[in-house]
């Protein structure tokens, strides 16, 4: 019919308070994009509940996560689902001060102290990577949320996992920059830093509404890739008390641009099955992934299932 | 309309030993009857059980025929004053009419036009806590009576008052008990004020406490300063006093009225 | 008498003057970053440059908590008048008023949002658990607190149930409700804070939260002196309420200050 | 009369019994997902099943529970003995801890582990600084409800300050200490996990974060259980202190409790 | 060893209303001295004084040579007895020898061995609540007089008490005041009472309390049952209430003693 229809309400569950990877989200947003889809979209700040927590138990639509949070979800029976990859890539690393002379690679992190999130395989993983530096692995976790990177500063942690393009800018911009230990230089593979996950039911049920949102929010993150500077400016205008300094949004948002968001035709959201696979199969090969019942699993899961592209734009 | 007041082989004790040990005693509608007995020896808690607020251990009380209980609605002095800090003295006094569901105002009016009466005129909006000994006990006297209950408790009501503001009450109480017949009981320690309210004294033993003795008290109504000159009431007087039997235990004895 | 008042205060504003004094001395001398823990100086002037932004949020928190603190309030009464009235019901809600006291917020706050949403309903019940249990516990023992004797004489005067209740337990029950509303409003804007650190758009807590991410410590104290201040504005606040509804302890706790 | 102890416990077993057959009940109609609300079977099965796990982070939030409850215990009485000899230091102190309670703990704990580091210093101190508070405000309020009359009987009787305080105004002031006392222990527990949230090693607080991560929200609930049965566990044990420094007060209660 | 009482012009109001109008007395170091005056008209507020509870207005007070201060050690009896509920009654009295810093066991030995005398016996480890009245008042009385201060403050001990076991503490507390000759202050409404124990007794008005009449009481120590009986005791009753003016005012007087 032509009778103007109800717009459908979509809430968005964020990861962390606002920056520089929600850049698609405030710029369709900004744009009116998704007004103009005929969606209502509602972003869910950030709290104590994880976003998939939140798509699981029907309080929100979509969200923010990360393909080790997905994976960990998605194994435990969560019915969400990654419906699109705004990086390519890890954007995190192993951080330490970059005045700290007597860290040098990720064998001396033995006997040290980690800054970390409580995260699902973090500890299992840094393990892995300072094994595979011929170190033993053994290092104090203490589990902090948001207060990691402040307690490396302080000089009260030793190392901890900060984002290069968001944590790592404003270390450098404060006069206390970082220096990193890649993953991938110590036999990690390569992951999706950051995905966009959905509600399964909510999928179903609303196909249509789910493709026009996915397709508008991976519309924002390719002009985010393709426009940082505009970008950051949508980010910032978006949370009016949430940036001091907007060198920081707009030298991460160029960083992200440049390096971590276009796959390799210079496309946005793209996500492929060896990608998926390579280091979903890592925390499974550790033992980490458990069922519903907390039940480590034995088989190793269809990771084609575990993400879609069907909601994207065509290629 | 006034209520009998009925104790029948009433047993009470509080831990091993006994308080009250066998109390008969009936006070007949509109009758006023005093209590005297040593101190200690269970007067207040003889009280306490007639207004149901504690039960006997054995025995029969009744109000009006019916069992002492809970609800037993009668004007109650206790011996400790309890007014309450929260309440102006006006407010204290008027208490009684209050909860009978009479509108604040008329209760407050009415607990007023006594207060000149009761020595408590210009204290109207006084805290107890500012008020005298005896001040308090005529405040909580007033409360006591002015609800107008058939039967009323009285433990002690003039204990800290002088004699003249005394018998100034003593003289008011008599009038409002001609007037409206309640029955009373009436602790007291003083045998002239027992002989000169009561029409029954009623001797109490140490404790535990037995009726030792009941006398009769023929004096007419009303009773006046002239009453207390007859020779019938010093022959009343001298009768009681005979009576107090627990006077014997004591060590060194002075009488204070022979 | 105004001058005494004020007089009253000179040590209370003394001690707060000297620990803000030390740790602005503290901060010059040491040169410690702004970011680990900022001078107050520097505090007050960002956190006064700031204003606009903090205002709404502020305001934001007061509407939780008000509303937070009202159903609190409510329900403490509702409570405890229930729980006076009906023995039975005062033994087998009190222990589980101690149960709901026993429930870690910070783990349960997450839950809630799984369970309620996210709008005001979660943040509101979050302050209202906070701030109930110490006034519904000082009602309940304020209530049973009722002298014997009182009792007992309410009873011969005949009084029912609620004349009971209504003029002897409500009052002799005030002081002790003074100090559990005293403690019970010292939580209040706390707890809505923290509601709001679990998920919100508005509100002093986001503001913090927001703050920290950027490091800016100052601004997250800012934060923190205007929460402190509001507040101190409700704890004052019980000092009138005091006034009016217990009259009689507030003249009796004067009296024994001055001893 | 222990039958009679027992039966005065039924309403508050049943009422509990009631709230957790319903949850029962509901999860297995509803059929809704363990992640989000698991069944009570399932949280003491799960528990019991991880007992080996739970039971050291237990053990490190009830150490940090008893050192940080003593602290503030020790620092009560001190502080309230002190505003009690000296009115000026009342002055002085009374509003600063207000004011130290007016900071939004959730704000405040991040920044304590950036100054005290991750040892047990900054979690005894916001175990301190949670349950400090009422306790201190109890005492003081109980010394200063000290009768007008009862000191001034003291002074004739030549009491030095000293002996008013230790027979007098500590012995009135046993009460309040005691519903105080009670209200401290309850948030003794809850404040541990809290800290731990905020940074730590081991502990519930730690252990139910992690389990969150991991969607395991039969197993957060299982240690918010935990929390709960220590906190009971103090809660009960301030009847039996009750019992031991202010029997004539418990007297008094089971009395009133009768009624 | 006994200290001099005394109060010079002293004057004291609560409020508008004056409650002590300039009252002027001096009690000998060792002498006894009865208080005798209408309900309400300021008695307890002169005891105030003289324990150093409360300022006067104007005027001077001094006890022993130096002004009464809230230090000024003295036994004072208030008229509502006080006993502390965190103290068994055993306890209770022994609490002004303990606060003088007599050992604990000490203390409570000497309590404990006027128990039977104060009829006590039986119930130190009770606590206050569980006292009648009368017990509550010699509680408290005992622990007043035991730590035996050089002045005792006495407000109405004996209100509560029956004619016999007032009449045996009386002849207990001559006996004390005979062998340790303290100086004491006793306020009373009973005029037989105060003849029989005091040296002078001094009476007061109406609000505001003015000193209106002083009765020496030349009686001989120490005085007996036989003592009441004498022609000499007769006279001064009959003095002592010819001075009681306030009686002058009364509407309806029915004096108690005529
Ligand atoms: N704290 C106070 N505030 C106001 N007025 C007071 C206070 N204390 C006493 N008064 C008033 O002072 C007067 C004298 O009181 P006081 O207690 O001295 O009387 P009293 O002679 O001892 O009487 P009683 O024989 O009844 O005990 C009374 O009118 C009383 O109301
Ligand atoms: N609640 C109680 N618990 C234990 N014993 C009690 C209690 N109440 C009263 N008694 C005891 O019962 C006895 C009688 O007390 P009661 O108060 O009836 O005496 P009384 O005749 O009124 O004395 P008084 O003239 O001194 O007021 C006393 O020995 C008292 O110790
Ligand atoms: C901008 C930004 N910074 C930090 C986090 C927190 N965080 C969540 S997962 C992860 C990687 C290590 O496990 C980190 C650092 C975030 N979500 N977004
Ligand atoms: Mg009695
Ligand atoms: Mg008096």
């Amino acid at each position: 019919t032509d009778q103007p229809q109800d717009k459908t309400t979509i809430r968005f569950a964020l990861d962390w308070m606002p920056n520089t990877n929600h850049s698609g989200l405030y710029v369709a947003l900004r744009q009116g994009w998704f007004a103009d889809a005929g969606l209502d979209v509602q972003v869910v700040p950030y709290g104590q509940t994880a976003p998939d927590n939140l798509m699981d138990s029907g309080n929100a639509e979509f969200g923010i996560s990360f393909q080790s949070s997905s994976v960990f979800a998605q194994a435990a029976g969560a019915k969400v689902v990654s419906v699109l990859a705004p990086l390519q890539h890890r954007a995190t690393a192993i951080g330490v001060r970059a005045d700290r002379a007597d860290l040098v690679s990720p064998k001396s992190l033995d006997g040290k102290t980690y800054a970390g999130f409580g995260d699902a395989g973090e500890v299992e993983v840094l393990r892995q990577i300072i094994r595979n530096d011929g170190g033993t692995g053994d290092f104090r976790n203490v589990t902090l949320g948001t207060s990691a990177f402040a307690m490396v500063y302080s000089d009260q942690a030793d190392f901890t996992v900060p984002y290069l393009t968001w944590e790592g800018i404003e270390a450098q911009l404060n006069g206390t920059p970082f220096k990193y230990f890649q993953f991938s230089d110590y036999g990690i593979p390569d992951e999706y830093a950051v995905v966009i996950d959905a509600s399964r039911a909510w999928l179903a049920d609303n196909p249509d509404a789910a493709r026009k949102f996915v397709q508008v929010l991976q519309r924002g993150y390719q002009l985010a890739a393709d426009d940082p500077a505009k970008a950051a400016q949508d980010l910032i205008d978006s949370n009016p008390d949430s940036f001091d300094d907007p060198a920081l949004v707009t030298t991460s948002q160029n960083l992200l641009a440049a390096e971590y968001m276009k796959d390799a035709d210079g496309k946005v959201g793209n996500q492929t099955l060896a990608r998926w696979t390579d280091y979903s199969r890592l925390l499974y090969q550790h033992g980490l992934l458990a069922d519903g019942e907390g039940q480590p699993l034995t088989r190793e899961p269809d990771w084609s299932t575990y993400f879609t592209d069907a909601y994207l734009a065509n290629p | 309309m006034s209520k009998e007041i009925r104790l029948a082989n009433v047993y009470k004790s509080f831990g091993p030993d006994p308080v009250l040990d066998g109390i008969d005693l009936t006070v007949a509608p509109g009758e006023f009857v005093a209590v005297i007995g040593p101190s200690g020896c269970g007067k207040s808690t003889m009280f306490d059980l007639a207004a149901g607020l504690i039960r006997p251990d054995s025995g029969e009380i009744s109000i009006g025929g019916e069992p002492a209980a809970a609800g037993t609605h009668c004007g109650y002095l206790p011996q400790r004053d309890l007014l309450f800090p929260w309440r102006t003295v006006l407010a204290n006094t008027s208490l009684g009419l209050e909860l009978q569901g009479v509108p604040k105002r008329v209760a407050r009016d009415r607990a007023h036009s006594l207060f000149a009466r009761f020595g408590l005129a210009g204290f109207e909006s006084a805290r107890p806590a500012q008020l005298s000994g005896g001040m308090r006990q005529r405040a909580a006297l007033l409360r006591t009576v002015l609800p107008g209950r058939e039967v009323l408790l009285l433990d002690e009501p003039f204990g800290a008052l002088d004699a003249l503001t005394r018998t100034d009450i003593h003289t008011w109480l008599q009038q409002m008990w001609v007037t409206y017949r309640w029955t009373v009981l009436l602790i007291t320690h003083d045998v002239r004020e027992a002989v000169f309210l009561a029409d029954r004294v009623v001797v109490l033993s140490r404790r535990p406490a037995r009726v030792t003795g009941v006398v009769e008290v023929a004096l007419p109504r009303p009773r006046t300063v002239t009453t207390l000159t007859t020779p019938m009431f010093a022959a009343v007087e001298r009768d009681l006093l005979g009576r107090i039997e627990w006077s014997r235990n004591d060590p060194d004895p002075i009488s204070s009225t022979e | 008498m105004p001058t005494s008042r004020i007089r009253e205060l000179i040590p209370a504003v003394a001690a707060l003057a000297l620990v803000f004094v030390s740790w602005q001395i503290y901060v010059v001398t040491s040169g410690v970053s702004p970011r680990v823990l900022p001078s107050p100086s520097r505090i007050l002037e960002q956190g006064w440059a700031h204003r606009g932004d903090i205002a709404p949020h502020a305001l934001a928190t007061v509407e939780v908590t008000a509303v937070g603190f009202a159903l609190s309030l409510s329900a403490a009464w509702i409570l405890a008048t229930t729980a006076d009235f009906l023995p039975w019901m005062r033994r087998a809600l009190v222990p589980l008023l101690v149960v709901s006291q026993t429930l870690p917020i910070i783990a349960v706050a997450p839950l809630m949002i799984i369970w309620f949403g996210i709008g005001l309903l979660p943040k509101v019940l979050l302050v209202a658990l906070a701030t109930f249990f110490p006034i519904a516990v000082g009602l309940i023992e304020g209530f049973a607190a009722t002298g014997r004797d009182a009792t007992a004489l309410f009873r011969s005067m005949g009084a029912s149930r609620w004349q009971q209740f209504r003029y002897l337990r409500v009052p002799a029950a005030m002081p002790r409700f003074c100090t559990a509303l005293r403690i019970g409003v010292t939580y209040a804007v706390v707890a809505a804070v923290f509601a709001e650190y679990a998920g919100a758009e508005h509100g002093l807590g986001v503001y913090m939260l927001r703050q920290k991410q950027i490091f800016r410590t100052d601004l997250v104290l800012a934060a923190v002196l205007v929460t402190s201040v509001l507040t101190l504005l409700l704890y004052a606040a019980t000092y009138l309420v005091e006034r009016l509804i217990a009259p009689w302890a507030a003249a009796d706790r004067a009296r024994s200050a001055q001893r």
